[in-house]
C-alpha cells in the first residue's frame, strides 16, 4: 500500500500528457506538441512535425529553374513573394545576370509589401491566441488592400508568382503607384489602432512580458532569425548585412531589442510594419523606367557548382541552396526555412510556463507549418 | 448557378424515383432549412487555402452572413470540414479520424487543387495524397489553388443547395457507397 | 398559494394614474390565483400554478437564448466590421432558430470510455442551475414566480450550482482538454462567487432587506448606484466584472479557451447536449445581468429625477417590464462589449484579480458602505 | 577578415584540410573523423567564432553522402562551408554538433529522416517528417514507380 502511495506522488506519475493537434486552433495549421504538463505548468514540449511534408526539395530535383518558384510560393505562402524572390536571386546570381534597377525597386516594394500583409494576418491570429478574437478581424480587413494592389499587379491574391528567373512575370499596372500610396496613407492611419486594440491593453501586457524569454546566446546558437531573433538582439537582419535587390540603396533601420520576451517579439512585428512603410515611401515616387524582365534563355540551365542565397522573409532567415550539375533541373536544392529553426527553439523558451503562455510563445514565433515541412 | 438548374442533381433524381409521402417530405424540409442555414466549420486548414479561408470570415467577405461563422475548434460541434489544403500520407489517417469523430449530418468540402487532386504536388512528390476523395467523402469541391474566399462562399452556397434536397434515404446512401469503396 | 407572497404591502392606490394601475401585475396574478382557487382545491391549485409557471418560464427561456445569441452575433459583427447573419429571414433573426434545429437532429456520439450516466447527466444540471434561478427574479411588479425574502441569497445560491455540471462534464467525457477546463471553471467560479455575494451585500446593507422586490421599491427614490455614493458604484464595477468571471465568459472564457483548449469542458458534447451548455451560458449572463439591474439600477423602476415632475411622468408612461429588459440589455451588451475587446486572461492572473484585488476591495467596499448606512449619509 | 585570411587562418589550424575558395564563400572540405574537432576549434576560437550554423544540408553525391555546414560568425560576419563526406552509403555515420550549435538538433534530424545518415552523439536522433518504415527519400537511388517520374 505505502509503495503504491509513493509511486504515485513521484513526477513521472504526476505527468500529463496532452496532444496539441493536428487539428488545433492555435497551433496556425498541421502542427502537433505532444505537451507534457504538471497541473496547468509546461514541463516539457515536442513538437511532431511532418503532417504536411510535401517533399518539395525532391520535388525541385525533377523540375526546371523556373517551375520552382511555383513550390516555393507554396512554402511559407504568406511571404510568396520572397520566397520566389530568392530562387530567382540564386538563379540570376549563378548565370551572372545583370538586373536593372527597374526590376530590383519593384521586387523591392512588392517584398516589403508583402511583409506587411505577412505580418499583419500575423498580428490578427497571434490576437486570437490570446483570446482577443477582434484583432482577427481587424487584421485581415487591412490585409484585403494589399491583396487587392497584388491582385492588380500580379493577378493573384496571396500565391503571386511575380517572380521568374531574369525579372518579372509583367510590368506593374499603371495604377500601382497611385494605389500603394494610397494604401501606406490609410496605413499610417491604421496602425495605431491596432496598438489600441492590442498593444495598449493591460491584459495584453501582463500576458506577454517576461513570457518566453530568449536570451541572445540562445538566440544564435538556435538560430533563431526573423523579428523574433532581433527581439532577443540578435542582429541578422539580410537586409542589411547581405543587401540584395534594392536594399543598399535605401535607408532603414533595423529593429532590435534585447528582452527577448512575447511581448518584444510583438513589438519588433508592428516596429517592422512601420519601416517597411518607411522603405515603400523612399522607392514608390522614384521607380526607374526600364524593361521588367531581361531576356534568358528559353532553357535555363546553371553552371556546375554549389550556390547559396539568403534573403529575409516575414519570418526570417530563408537560404536557397543549389548544387548543379549543369542539368536545366537543379542536382540538390536545400531551403533553409526560417519556421523550421525558429520551431526547434519551442521546447527551450516554453518550459516552466502555463499552457496559455505556451500558445502565446507560439504565437509571437509566428510559425507557418507548410514552410517547416516543405 | 441558378436554383433551377441545380435541381438536376443525383439525390433529387432520387427522391423523384423512389417518391416519399407528405409527412417525410415535410419534416425533410425543416430539418433541411435547419442544417443548410447553420453549417458549422471545423478549424481545419493544413496550408494556403486555410488563409483564404480565414479572409473568407474576414470583413470583406463575411462567412457570418450565411451563419456559418461559428467556427468550432471541436469536430464534435462542427457540420462541415473545409479541407483546406494539401493533405499527405502521414496526416490522412488523422483526417479520417478528424471526420469520423464529426457527428452527423457531416460534410465535406474540398478546398483548392490539393485536396481535389493534389495538385502542384500531382507529379513527383512522394508522400502526397491524391485528392482527398482517398480518405473522406466529399461534398463539394472548390477549385483554385488558392480559391479565392468568393469561390468558396459559391462553394458553401452549393453545399447548402445540395443539403436542400436532400432526404433521410440519400444520406444513408452516400455514406454507404463510400464506403464501400 | 405562489401568489401569496407576492407584493402584500405595495398594492396600488387609486391615487395613482391609471397606468400605474396597469402596470401593477399583482392584480392580475392575484385574480388568476383566486379564480383557479375557487375551480379547485388548494393541492390542484398549486400543481396548476407551478404548470403555468413553469411553461411560461420555459418559453421564455428559449426565447431570451435564441435572441441573446442571436444578439450577440450581431453585436460582435458589428465590433468587427462585419454585417453578421442576415440571410435567414429579415436581419437574420431566425439564424438563431435554424441553428436550434440543426443541433435538435444532430447526432448524439456516445463516448467510449466515458461515465455515461454522469456525461449525460451533466447539461441537465448546468440548464436546470440557470432555469432555477430566473424564478426569482422580478421582471415588473408582481410579476416573479416566486418573491423569496433571502431572494438574494437563493439566486447566488443556485446559480452557483452550474458548476457542479461544468466539472461532471469535464470530468465524465475522458477528455483531457475536458479536464484541464473544468478544473479551470471550478477554480475560477468558487473564486469569483465570493466577490459577487459581497458586492450584492455591499446593496443588500443598502437597502436593509434580501427580498429582490424590497430591494427594487426601495430604489423608488433612485436607483442604489446613484444612492449608494461611491461605495455602490464600486460594487458594482466589481459585480460586473466578477459576474462576467462566473458566467466563464470572455475576457474570462478560461473553462472553454477556444486557442488552448478546444473547446474546453464541452469538447467532447455534440448536438443538443452541446446546445444545452451553448444556452445555459447565455441564460447565466442574462440572470446576471438582470440581478445587476436588478440590484444596482433599479429593476423595473423608471428612471426618476428629483423634482422634475413632467419628466417623471414621461418615464413612469413607459412599463416597468421594457425598464426592466432595457437595464438588463444595456449589461448585457456591456458584458459583450468587453469579451469581444480584450484578450483572454491567464488562470493565475485570473485568480490573483481575485484574491489580491477585488477580494480586498470588497472587503473595504463592504465597511464603508456599513459606515455610510450607519451615520444615514446615503441619499 | 576577408575570404583569402580566412583561408589561411583555418589552414593554419589544420594544416592537411582540402581548402578552396569558392565563387561566394570559402569551402573547407574535411573527413569526418576530423569534423568534430575543427567545428569546435572554430566556434571557439577569438579569431573565428562562427556562432552561427545558418544552414547545415545532406546531399547524396551518387556514391558517396555527405553534409554540408554553412557557418557565420555574428561578430565578423564571415562565411564558411565546412563540407564532409562519407562513403559508406548502408551504415553512414557522422558526428553530431548539435551541442556546439543547438540548431543542429533539428537540422540533423531532417539529414536523417530525408538521407539516413546517422549522427553520433545526438540528443534525439528520431524521424523528423515520415513514418519510420518510409525509405530515405532524397536519397538518388529511392524508388518511387507510382509517384516519381523519371526522366
Amino acid at each position: 500500500m505505502e509503495e503504491k502511495v509513493k509511486n504515485i506522488t513521484t513526477d513521472e506519475q504526476q505527468e500529463y500528457v496532452i496532444n496539441m493537434g493536428p487539428q488545433h486552433p492555435s497551433t496556425h495549421g498541421v502542427l502537433r506538441l505532444v505537451v507534457s504538463l504538471k497541473g496547468e505548468i509546461v514541463k516539457s514540449v515536442q513538437p511532431h512535425i511532418g503532417y504536411i511534408h510535401r517533399g518539395i526539395e525532391k520535388m525541385c530535383e525533377s523540375i526546371t529553374y523556373p517551375q520552382i518558384i511555383h513550390l516555393t510560393d507554396r512554402m511559407d505562402y504568406l511571404s510568396a513573394h520572397i520566397n520566389n524572390e530568392a530562387v530567382c536571386l540564386t538563379v540570376e546570381k549563378a548565370l551572372e545576370v545583370e538586373i536593372p534597377d527597374r526590376i530590383k525597386v519593384i521586387r523591392t516594394i512588392m517584398s516589403e509589401l508583402t511583409r506587411i500583409q505577412s505580418h499583419q494576418l500575423w498580428w490578427a491570429s497571434f490576437g486570437m491566441d490570446l483570446g482577443g478574437l477582434t484583432c482577427f478581424f481587424y487584421g485581415l480587413r487591412d490585409r484585403e488592400k494589399i491583396l487587392d494592389i497584388f491582385e492588380e499587379t500580379c493577378g493573384s491574391r496571396m500565391i503571386v508568382s511575380y517572380n521568374c528567373p531574369g525579372g518579372l512575370m509583367y510590368d506593374i499596372h499603371p495604377n500601382f503607384q497611385k494605389r500603394v500610396k494610397e494604401f501606406i496613407k490609410y496605413f499610417r492611419k491604421i496602425l495605431p489602432e491596432y496598438d489600441q486594440l492590442l498593444s495598449g491593453n493591460v491584459i495584453f501586457h501582463e500576458r506577454s512580458k517576461g513570457i518566453g524569454k530568449l536570451t541572445l546566446e540562445d538566440a544564435v546558437s538556435y538560430g533563431i532569425t526573423g523579428p523574433s531573433g532581433r527581439a532577443s538582439g540578435f542582429s541578422c537582419d539580410v537586409r542589411k548585412h547581405e543587401p540584395y535587390s534594392a536594399y543598399d540603396k535605401i535607408k532603414f533601420k533595423e529593429i532590435l531589442f534585447t528582452e527577448g520576451d512575447t511581448y518584444h517579439r510583438y513589438i519588433a512585428r508592428i516596429d517592422e510594419m512601420w519601416e517597411s512603410m518607411n522603405i515603400i515611401e523612399q522607392l514608390i515616387d522614384n521607380i526607374p523606367e526600364g524593361p521588367y524582365a531581361v531576356k534568358m534563355k528559353p532553357v535555363i540551365k546553371l553552371p556546375e557548382g554549389e550556390y547559396y542565397q539568403r534573403v529575409e522573409t516575414a519570418r526570417g532567415e530563408l537560404g536557397v541552396f543549389i548544387i548543379s550539375d549543369g542539368n536545366k533541373s537543379p542536382y540538390r536544392v536545400k531551403f533553409r526555412s526560417p519556421n523550421f529553426v525558429n520551431l526547434s527553439v519551442l521546447n527551450h523558451i516554453a518550459k516552466g510556463f502555463k499552457i496559455a503562455d505556451l500558445v502565446a510563445i507560439g504565437g509571437s514565433l509566428d510559425l507557418v507549418i507548410p514552410d517547416i515541412d516543405r | 448557378m441558378k436554383k433551377e438548374e441545380f435541381g438536376d442533381n443525383e439525390s433529387l433524381e432520387l427522391l423523384n424515383e423512389s417518391g416519399s409521402n407528405i409527412l417525410l417530405t415535410t419534416i425533410d424540409d425543416v430539418i433541411n432549412w435547419g442544417r443548410k442555414n447553420s453549417l458549422w466549420p471545423l478549424t481545419f486548414a493544413t496550408s494556403c487555402c486555410g488563409i483564404e479561408m480565414m479572409a473568407a470570415g474576414a470583413p470583406r467577405h463575411d462567412f457570418a452572413r450565411f451563419g456559418m461563422e461559428v467556427y468550432r475548434a471541436s469536430p464534435r460541434q462542427a457540420d462541415v470540414i473545409v479541407v483546406a489544403g494539401t493533405i499527405v500520407n502521414k496526416m490522412a489517417p488523422v483526417l479520417k479520424r478528424l471526420y469520423d469523430q464529426m457527428s452527423e449530418p457531416k460534410y465535406v468540402v474540398a478546398m483548392g487543387a490539393c485536396a481535389i487532386s493534389g495538385g502542384p504536388f500531382f507529379l513527383n512528390s512522394y508522400c502526397v495524397v491524391k485528392g482527398v476523395e482517398h480518405v473522406i467523402p466529399v461534398d463539394v469541391y472548390v477549385p483554385g489553388c488558392p480559391p479565392r474566399p468568393e469561390a468558396l462562399l459559391y462553394g458553401m452556397l452549393q453545399l447548402q443547395r445540395k443539403i436542400e434536397t436532400e432526404t433521410m434515404k440519400s444520406r444513408k446512401k452516400r455514406n454507404a457507397t463510400h464506403d464501400s469503396k | 398559494m405562489l401568489f401569496d407572497i407576492v407584493d402584500v404591502n405595495s398594492s396600488p392606490s387609486l391615487s395613482d394614474p391609471w397606468w400605474k394601475v396597469f402596470y401593477d401585475f399583482s392584480s392580475l396574478t392575484h385574480k388568476i390565483d383566486s379564480s383557479l382557487h375557487n375551480a379547485m382545491s388548494q393541492f390542484w391549485t398549486t400543481i396548476a400554478e407551478m404548470l403555468i409557471i413553469g411553461v411560461l418560464i420555459l418559453l421564455f427561456y428559449a426565447l431570451i437564448g435564441l435572441f441573446l445569441v442571436y444578439a450577440e452575433r450581431k453585436v460582435c459583427a458589428f465590433m468587427q466590421n462585419r454585417l453578421g447573419p442576415n440571410r435567414v429571414g429579415p436581419f437574420g433573426i431566425f439564424q438563431t432558430i435554424a441553428d436550434l434545429f440543426k443541433l435538435l437532429f444532430k447526432e448524439l456520439i456516445p463516448i467510449k470510455n466515458a461515465d455515461s450516466f454522469l456525461f449525460n447527466l451533466a447539461p441537465f444540471i448546468v440548464i436546470i442551475a440557470s432555469f432555477m434561478a430566473i424564478a426569482a427574479i422580478p421582471f415588473a411588479k408582481g410579476l416573479h414566480a416566486i418573491d423569496l425574502n433571502i431572494g438574494v441569497l437563493y439566486v447566488i445560491a443556485v446559480s452557483a450550482m452550474g458548476v457542479i455540471g461544468v466539472l461532471l462534464a469535464g470530468w465524465s467525457s475522458n477528455n483531457k482538454y475536458s479536464l484541464i477546463g473544468a478544473m479551470r471553471s471550478g477554480a475560477q467560479i468558487v473564486s469569483y462567487e465570493l466577490s459577487v455575494g459581497l458586492s450584492i451585500i455591499t446593496i443588500v446593507i443598502l437597502a436593509g432587506s434580501m427580498q429582490l422586490s424590497e430591494i427594487v421599491e426601495a430604489q423608488r427614490t433612485g436607483w442604489f448606484i446613484f444612492k449608494g455614493h461611491i461605495p455602490a458604484f464600486i460594487a458594482f464595477i466589481v459585480f460586473l466584472v466578477s459576474s462576467t468571471a462566473e458566467t466563464n465568459r470572455g475576457p474570462f472564457d478560461l473553462a472553454e479557451a477556444e486557442s488552448e483548449l478546444t473547446a474546453g469542458y464541452h469538447t467532447e458534447y455534440s448536438g443538443i447536449k452541446f446546445a444545452f451548455f451553448f444556452l445555459a451560458e447565455y441564460i447565466n449572463m442574462f440572470i446576471v445581468a438582470s440581478i445587476a439591474a436588478t440590484v444596482f439600477l433599479g429593476g423595473w423602476m423608471p428612471f426618476n429625477v428629483g423634482h422634475w415632475d413632467g419628466f417623471n411622468h414621461v418615464m413612469d408612461f413607459v412599463p416597468p417590464f421594457v425598464w426592466y429588459i432595457g437595464k438588463t440589455f444595456f449589461v448585457i451588451f456591456i458584458m459583450m462589449w468587453f469579451k469581444w475587446t480584450f484578450p483572454r486572461l491567464r488562470i493565475d492572473q485570473l485568480l490573483t484579480l481575485e484574491w489580491k484585488y477585488l477580494l480586498p476591495i470588497n472587503l473595504v467596499n463592504v465597511l464603508i458602505m456599513a459606515f455610510l448606512v450607519l451615520m444615514g449619509w446615503h441619499f | 577578415m576577408d575570404k583569402i585570411q580566412l583561408g589561411e587562418f583555418i589552414k593554419s589550424i589544420n594544416p592537411d584540410l582540402e581548402i578552396k575558395e569558392g565563387k561566394q564563400y570559402i569551402e573547407v572540405s574535411i573527413p569526418p573523423s576530423k569534423l568534430y574537432i575543427l567545428a569546435k576549434e572554430l566556434r571557439e576560437k577569438e579569431e573565428t567564432q562562427f556562432d552561427f550554423l545558418f544552414c547545415l544540408s545532406g546531399v547524396d553525391y551518387g556514391q558517396d553522402l555527405g553534409v554540408v555546414y554553412h557557418l557565420r560568425s555574428t561578430k565578423f560576419d564571415h562565411v564558411v562551408v565546412l563540407k564532409t563526406r562519407t562513403t559508406d552509403r548502408d551504415h553512414p555515420q557522422l558526428d553530431s554538433v548539435a551541442d556546439i550549435w543547438k540548431t543542429a538538433d533539428f537540422h540533423e534530424r531532417e539529414v536523417f529522416d530525408l538521407l539516413g545518415i546517422k549522427f553520433t552523439n545526438h540528443p534525439d536522433l528520431r524521424r523528423l517528417f515520415l513514418d519510420s518504415s518510409w525509405g530515405f527519400p532524397l536519397r538518388k537511388d529511392y524508388v518511387d514507380d507510382i509517384n516519381i517520374v523519371t526522366k
